[in-house]
């Protein structure tokens, strides 16, 4: 089960600033809803989880993310994750590539190409709804770094964007995982 | 598909089960009917660390009639809303509905609370509730309180309940007269989720429409209301070519995912198709023709 | 009483052939006695929970068992590692193909099994089952079969890379398994390039699940001091896995006891022998206690044979009047991952080239390519005989097609094309000789009893109105008994069955069969088969089966194939021991046994019916008054080699409405005529026929095991696969005539799968005759409301 | 897992049974008590194999915890039938080949015996819509619905009987 994306997401801050957390893997890792780096192999591997609890249900994905390019002249970078969940009975995968550019309409912008593949129990169940689940994360990632950048860049707001993360990176995961547990949850209930 | 293990609580009352929410928050879930709980928790996507059994709390159950409202226990059964002589006279479209919920078997322990409160769009209670204009009551740790159907439901399975709340009774206001209401389910097979559904409240004074509410089941995030469709309706003399209008707002904001009971474009049409079957029923309850 | 009135009064008490008594073996069912697999429970018996693959092709990198082992409760956990020094972590299958028992490197379909976790019961080995960390390895899935034989398709069976053959003859492509072709090539193709028209039209029959209402399982017992091996399973064929076993385990088969109890349905899916069977013995005989492993649903439908999932192209050639000249058949077979295609040795194709039907047509030639793919493995014959499903809905669906092309009436064109009574026995084009067989008297009963012309009008009325209306015709040929050993045999095993007669002294009596009944009735029917035959009642009479200590070898019972052959040798058994019990009456009537014949329930002296020995007294006699010279005692054995396949036949008529707005079909009336030959027990024939036309039903309105492009399946729940509850079964009709089948021993054709057959096709005709008049020639099952309503769409009907 | 003791009657018999909280009460049935009728078909409620008679009420036991059992009166096929006198739903089960392969069938007459004390006298449509929590692989329904009606009026004549 495959959905590819391609979205482009208005950014307050400077396209220079926007690169300073985009080349950050930790930092962008950090915008990802759920998402933890546990451990650094090297400047191109690291070991993650993604954590997932909603409603009744987790979902628990340990993996590898492999940067395969920072690009500073494009302001670009490509990561792929691969994980599976911790029972083994279902397999995720994501293939990223993100950059930060001039834009028009605002600041900057941040445009974002990725590939989401989920294999087993959660494609048998859930797999008709990962395009949404798959937006919605993407959006949560883009909102998260926006906030960061927000944050980052000294202004006299700074204050109330702090707390901004937070709140949204909780909702991220609520609004992201309702629709596929729903889906998956309305395949087995009958009723409550 | 074997459920994993967990602590079991069976609470008497509202007030213990509530504190066990509060000691045990995200790690506790409550067991109503259990038709959508233990499934989940048998293919482990589910695994509550606490169990809450609020089946023995018999205040949660029961229908009754109070300063006008119908007031109903959320731990009500559907067979108990399907065989309910207040109900068939007060509210008929109600049980009608609760017939084309599950089969018998699980129409015994499947309750009206429960189906509401997973905010599920597949589940069939949110879509009534909204077209019934229902208020809920919440209980948690901070006392009691009312929501009404249009503010509860957030998103897929997120509602307004906070993690110590419990939903304890439903309460729909009395329709005045010249009031019609039906629910169209078009689903696959028995025991099946709606591949799409309307619920449609209409008055009607003569032969044009007072008052209207319509809501649709399994075609968004949520249960849907159909407020741009109820427009077109009110103050309006009733025509097919009214309905058509109507039907074809409803159709504008379904937003239903693809799934093996059809993708985008079917599920939408069927949900135009309900409404218009729902409407001319309920019309035709009403006394207009 | 007359003498008439008092022989008929004789026969009734028998309860023999004809005669629709109760069924024996339905009190133990309706007081909860049944005693099926998963109520087995023997001391110190473990639960065998298996670790599948969550992905379609992927490498198994590595097992990490620890966690899993270090679970309290549970004892072992198997894998392919743990199998090979035993040589079992590949197995045989019935398709002269072989399976990874536990996966050995790689997975090659999602659900595959990869480990078994063996714990003290069912939860604590859910448990464990988790806790096995095997790393994968994704590697590119193949779901499509068109694609499977490109040249950049992932290769899947790596075992079989530089191998030309895989059991089947000469293949082109990695994945390849077969191609498989009959009939006169040359022929056909002159016959289609001089036609005055022809018909082409793809034809899909879907992958689906024969999924019976109990799943597989089993109990294997070891016994580490007396080296025996007791296995209760769910099979259809008992004798045939304790062959299988002995020659996987190298086990004497006179140690191997294989027990089929109480089975819960069939339908196909138990004939075959799976991964979970293998490892739960495998277990028990390393653990040394009894290992019981149940599927639940979800790896039913997942693992254990799927059916069909054959992908056609038909084509006829004819004259302008409608009567064909030549048939052209081609199909692709999806066979999954592994070809344990349900079949006897000698046809990969079982026997699809049945497809001519119920007509005379001259010439003929039909193909199949098998090939592997990412998906479960079977292709089984999901209540019927091997791939007669497949070849019946192409026929009957393209005389339907050559129909609207002629604008000839569907019953006409039948009417031009059958074959004749007086042309039985028959040689088809394809190779077989159709024993008998009255289609058009039959054909006219049911148009009549439906009242055709009346339909056809008042369709007309409603196409006028804007309505869908459907009427479908299905007059099919079956053809089932296998088989011949000549022609059938099962991993070298000839396609015989058995019976072994024992009558008491007191003249009550036991049968053990190699068959095994699922639900058909086998402790009835056969009982009074041998209550005609002896004139002992069939109450007396006991029918055992299922049990290969104490049965007879028997290749059990699918493919219609007990009345057709373990019927027969019922029959035989039965006569063997009237022959014997003829010679003990002479001797108590002091006559010679040619001065003596037999009448109902005994032997009477030729016109003399007073001096009169009945069985009973017979059976008494044997155990200590027998002629000069002859043993004591009254029994028999008999395996039975049928000279030929049985070819039963059936008439169906189904009328739809669709609801142009949803896309809902209405199954208004379905009226199905079957001819088996003799018919044995009318009650029990009328129940096989409302439960095959229910199964079609079923696949032909909503049954589908569907993937994504990963080979992830979609839908593997009963919330989804459809079956169909008392709401949306429509009622049936049933009627039928008798045309006994000249060479068995008793005339009976046999039943169960025709409805299935015929009713498959007759649904899918009344759905298309439904848009015939917008010019819709075919449309692919299932009929589901969605994809109905995307015709109507099309045509722009629902407005 | 700690294990609790529940205590219940099936019918007639009161029992106590130590169980796990996750466990479900047709594994109980089944395993613990011996009570094999019962039979297990698809997990997920679908199927109704499983149906036993919870306090009057058709229930399916695969999605019920054995602890929600504390105190409940529980009928399972093993007690319809009464002082060696099939009820006659049994009986009419096996005068109309209500059955085949005989799974189903002790989920079907549990229910049908709820079924017709919740309603004495069903319409064939009545049947066929409180029956629809019970699948059946063999019959085809039909003569499940004969068996119903058969046994409706044989114990609407007894009860004429038993009136006069």
């Amino acid at each position: 089960m495959k959905v590819t994306l391609n979205k482009v997401f208005p950014l307050d801050g400077s396209v220079e600033d926007a690169w300073q957390i985009l080349k950050d893997i930790e930092a962008v890792a950090g915008c990802m809803p759920g998402a933890e780096i546990t451990d650094t192999i090297d400047e191109h591997n690291y070991k993650g989880n993604v954590k997932v609890k909603i409603g009744p249900m987790n979902v628990a994905f340990h993996g590898d993310i492999t940067v395969q390019d920072i690009d500073a002249g494009e302001r670009q970078i490509h990561l792929i994750a691969k994980g599976q969940d911790s029972k083994g009975s279902s397999s995720a995968s994501m293939d990223l590539v993100a950059r930060v550019r001039e834009s028009e309409s605002s600041a900057s912008e941040l445009a974002g190409d990725a590939g989401v593949t989920v294999n087993g129990k959660l494609a048998n169940f859930g797999g008709r709804m990962m395009t949404q689940v798959s937006d919605q994360i993407l959006g949560q990632f883009a909102d998260n770094f926006s906030s960061k950048l927000a944050t980052s860049t000294a202004s006299g707001e700074s204050d109330e964007p702090v707390a901004k993360p937070e709140v949204k990176q909780i909702n991220g995961l609520k609004f992201a995982w309702d629709a596929l547990v729903g889906w998956i949850k309305s395949f087995f209930s009958r009723k409550a | 598909m074997i459920p994993p293990s967990f602590e079991y609580h069976a609470p008497g009352s509202v007030d213990d089960a509530v504190a066990l929410l509060s000691q045990y928050g995200d790690e506790a879930k409550i067991l109503a009917g259990g038709h959508s709980l233990l499934p989940m928790m048998k293919l482990r996507f589910a695994e509550p660390e606490h169990l809450v059994d609020i089946n023995n709390i018999g205040s949660l159950k029961g229908i009754r009639e109070e300063n006008g409202e119908i007031v109903i226990g959320s731990m009500t059964s559907e067979n108990d809303l399907i065989n309910s002589a207040l109900l068939q006279e007060k509210c008929p479209m109600l049980p009608e509905a609760a017939k084309l919920i599950a089969d018998p078997q699980v129409r015994n322990r499947g309750t009206i609370g429960g189906d509401i409160s997973h905010g599920d769009p597949g589940n069939d209670h949110p879509a009534l509730m909204l077209a019934l204009d229902a208020k809920f009551i919440l209980v948690g740790s901070n006392g009691s309180r009312e929501v009404l159907a249009i503010d509860f439901f957030l998103g897929t399975f997120f509602t307004a309940l906070e993690t110590d709340e419990i939903m304890t009774e439903i309460r729909i206001a009395p329709q005045p007269a010249g009031t019609g209401a039906s629910y169209h389910k078009l689903k696959r097979k028995t025991g099946d989720y709606a591949t799409a559904a309307a619920a449609a409240v209409i008055g009607i004074s003569g032969d044009s429409c007072r008052s209207a509410r319509i809501a649709l089941t399994n075609l968004g995030a949520t249960a849907l209301r159909a407020t741009d469709a109820e427009a077109v309706l009110v103050g309006q003399a009733i025509t097919d070519a009214l309905i058509e209008q109507a039907a074809a707002k409803v159709m504008e904001i379904c937003d239903p995912p693809e799934d093996l009971r059809g993708d985008v474009e079917y599920k939408t049409h069927m949900g135009g198709e309900m409404t218009r079957r729902a409407i001319r029923d309920a019309i035709k309850r009403a006394g207009g023709n | 009483m007359s003498a008439a009135q008092e022989t008929l009064e004789r026969q009734d008490q028998l309860q023999g052939i004809g005669c629709s008594r109760k069924r024996k073996e339905d009190p133990r069912f309706i007081q909860g006695r049944g005693l099926y697999v998963d109520d087995v429970k023997l001391p110190g018996m473990l639960f065998g929970a298996l670790v599948r693959s969550p992905f379609a092709h992927a490498r198994v990198v590595s097992i990490n068992k620890e966690k899993a082992l270090a679970l309290p409760g549970v004892h072992a956990v198997v894998t392919a590692e743990d199998l090979k020094p035993l040589g079992l972590h590949w197995m045989p299958t019935l398709a002269g193909d072989t399976q990874a028992v536990l996966a050995d490197e790689k997975v090659c379909f999602q659900q595959q099994e990869v480990a078994m976790v063996v714990a003290d019961d069912r939860y604590i080995a859910a448990d464990g089952a988790e806790l096995v960390e095997v790393e994968y390895e994704a590697l590119p899935a193949l779901v499509d079969p068109h694609k499977a034989m490109d040249a950049d398709a992932p290769i899947i069976r790596e075992d079989l890379v530089g191998k030309d053959e895989a059991g089947q003859g000469k293949r082109t492509h990695d994945n390849h398994i077969f191609t498989w072709d009959v009939g006169d090539k040359d022929g056909t193709h002159r016959a289609f390039d001089n036609a005055e028209v022809t018909v082409r039209e793809e034809i899909l029959n879907p992958r689906v699940h024969p999924s019976p209402l109990e799943t597989c399982g089993c109990v294997a017992s070891f016994d580490k001091v007396k080296g025996d091996l007791t296995v209760y399973i769910t099979s259809q064929a008992p004798h045939i896995v304790r062959t299988v076993v002995t020659l996987l385990s190298g086990i004497p088969e006179s140690k191997v006891r294989i027990i089929s109890p109480d089975i819960g349905g069939g339908f196909g899916n138990k004939v075959g022998i799976y991964p979970g069977y293998v490892a739960a013995i495998v277990a028990s005989i390393v653990l040394g206690r009894p290992v019981k492993w149940i599927e639940n649903r979800i790896d039913n439908l997942s693992t254990t044979a799927f059916a069909r999932d054959y992908h056609g192209v038909g084509e006829l050639a004819a004259d302008k009047d409608g009567r064909i000249k030549a048939l052209r058949f081609y199909a692709l077979a999806d066979h999954g991952a592994f070809n344990a295609h349900a079949q006897p040795t000698k046809w990969p194709a079982g026997l699809f080239s049945i497809c001519t039907g119920s007509y005379d047509i001259p010439v003929a030639y039909a193909r199949v390519d098998g090939v592997y793919t990412n998906k479960a493995p079977g292709g089984v014959a999901y209540r019927c005989s091997f791939r007669v499903t497949e070849a019946v809905y192409l026929i009957e669906r393209m005389i339907d097609v050559l129909a609207q092309k002629l604008d000839i009436d569907k019953a006409e064109i039948r009417r031009r094309n059958f074959i004749k009574a007086e042309q039985f026995p028959y040689q088809s084009a394809l190779g077989w000789e159709y024993d008998s067989g009255n289609y058009l008297p039959a054909l006219e009963k049911v148009l009549e009893a439906v009242d055709y012309e009346g339909l056809r009008r008042e369709q007309a009325e409603k196409r006028a109105r804007g309505e869908l209306m459907g009427i479908g015709i299905c007059t099919f040929t079956e053809i089932v008994g296998a088989g011949p050993s000549k022609a059938c045999d099962v991993l070298g095993v000839g396609m015989f069955d058995s019976c072994e007669i024992r009558v008491h002294p007191t003249g009550s009596a036991i049968a053990r069969m190699g068959t095994i009944t699922q639900g058909q009735g086998h402790q009835t029917t056969y009982a009074q088969i041998i209550a005609s035959e002896l004139g002992l009642s069939s109450d007396d009479i006991q029918i055992e089966e299922g049990d290969t200590d104490t049965a007879p070898y028997g290749l059990g019972t699918y493919g219609s194939r007990s009345t057709p052959v373990g019927g027969a040798a019922t029959a035989m058994a039965a006569r063997s021991i009237r022959a014997k019990a003829q010679k003990i009456a002479a001797h108590l009537l002091e006559v010679s046994p040619e001065d003596i014949e037999w009448d109902v329930d005994r032997f009477q002296v030729k016109g003399n019916p007073e001096a009169a020995k009945t069985m009973k007294e017979v059976a008494w006699a044997a155990y200590n008054n027998v002629p000069e010279g002859m043993e004591m005692g009254l029994e028999s054995v008999n395996y039975y080699d049928p000279p030929n396949f049985t070819y039963p036949f059936g008439i169906y008529v189904c009328v739809v409405d669709i609801d142009r707005h949803t896309g809902e079909t209405t199954i208004r009336r379905f009226y199905a005529l079957d001819d088996c030959g003799t018919r044995i027990n009318p009650m029990i024939i009328d129940g096989q026929i409302h439960g095959g036309l229910n199964e079609a039903f079923a696949v032909a309105m909503g049954q589908l095991i569907s993937f994504d492009e990963d080979g992830n399946l979609q839908g593997n729940t009963l919330m989804d696969y459809f079956i169909p509850t008392f709401v949306e079964t429509p009622h049936w009709e049933t009627d039928y005539t008798v045309t006994p089948s000249p060479h068995h021993p008793l005339g009976a054709k046999g039943v169960a799968e025709s409805p299935h057959v015929g009713g498959i096709p007759c649904f899918s005709n009344a759905i298309v005759d439904a848009f015939a008049h917008k010019g819709v020639t075919h449309l692919d099952m299932p009929h589901t409301a969605y994809k109905l309503w995307k015709t109507i769409r099309q045509l722009s009907l629902d407005t | 897992m700690a294990k609790t003791q529940v205590s219940f009657n099936v019918n007639g018999q009161d029992v106590d049974v130590l169980v796990e909280p996750r466990e479900l009460l047709i594994h109980v049935l089944r395993e613990q008590l011996r009570l094999t009728g019962s039979h297990i078909g698809c997990e997920t409620s679908h199927c109704g194999a499983c149906t036993v008679d919870i306090n009057g009420q058709s229930v399916k036991s695969c999605t019920l915890l054995a602890v929600q059992a504390q105190g409940a009166r529980v009928i399972t096929v093993e007690g319809l039938a009464a002082g060696g006198e099939l009820h006659p739903v049994q009986q009419a089960f096996m005068d109309e080949h209500g059955l085949q392969c005989g799974f189903c069938t002790p989920g079907m007459l549990v229910r049908g015996y709820r079924l017709l004390q919740e309603n004495p006298n069903p319409s064939e449509e009545e049947i066929r819509m409180g029956m629809a929590g019970n699948l059946c692989r063999c019959t085809g329904y039909q003569n499940i619905v004969k068996s119903i009606q058969a046994a409706a009026a044989a114990m609407n004549a007894d009860a004429g009987n038993q009136a006069e």
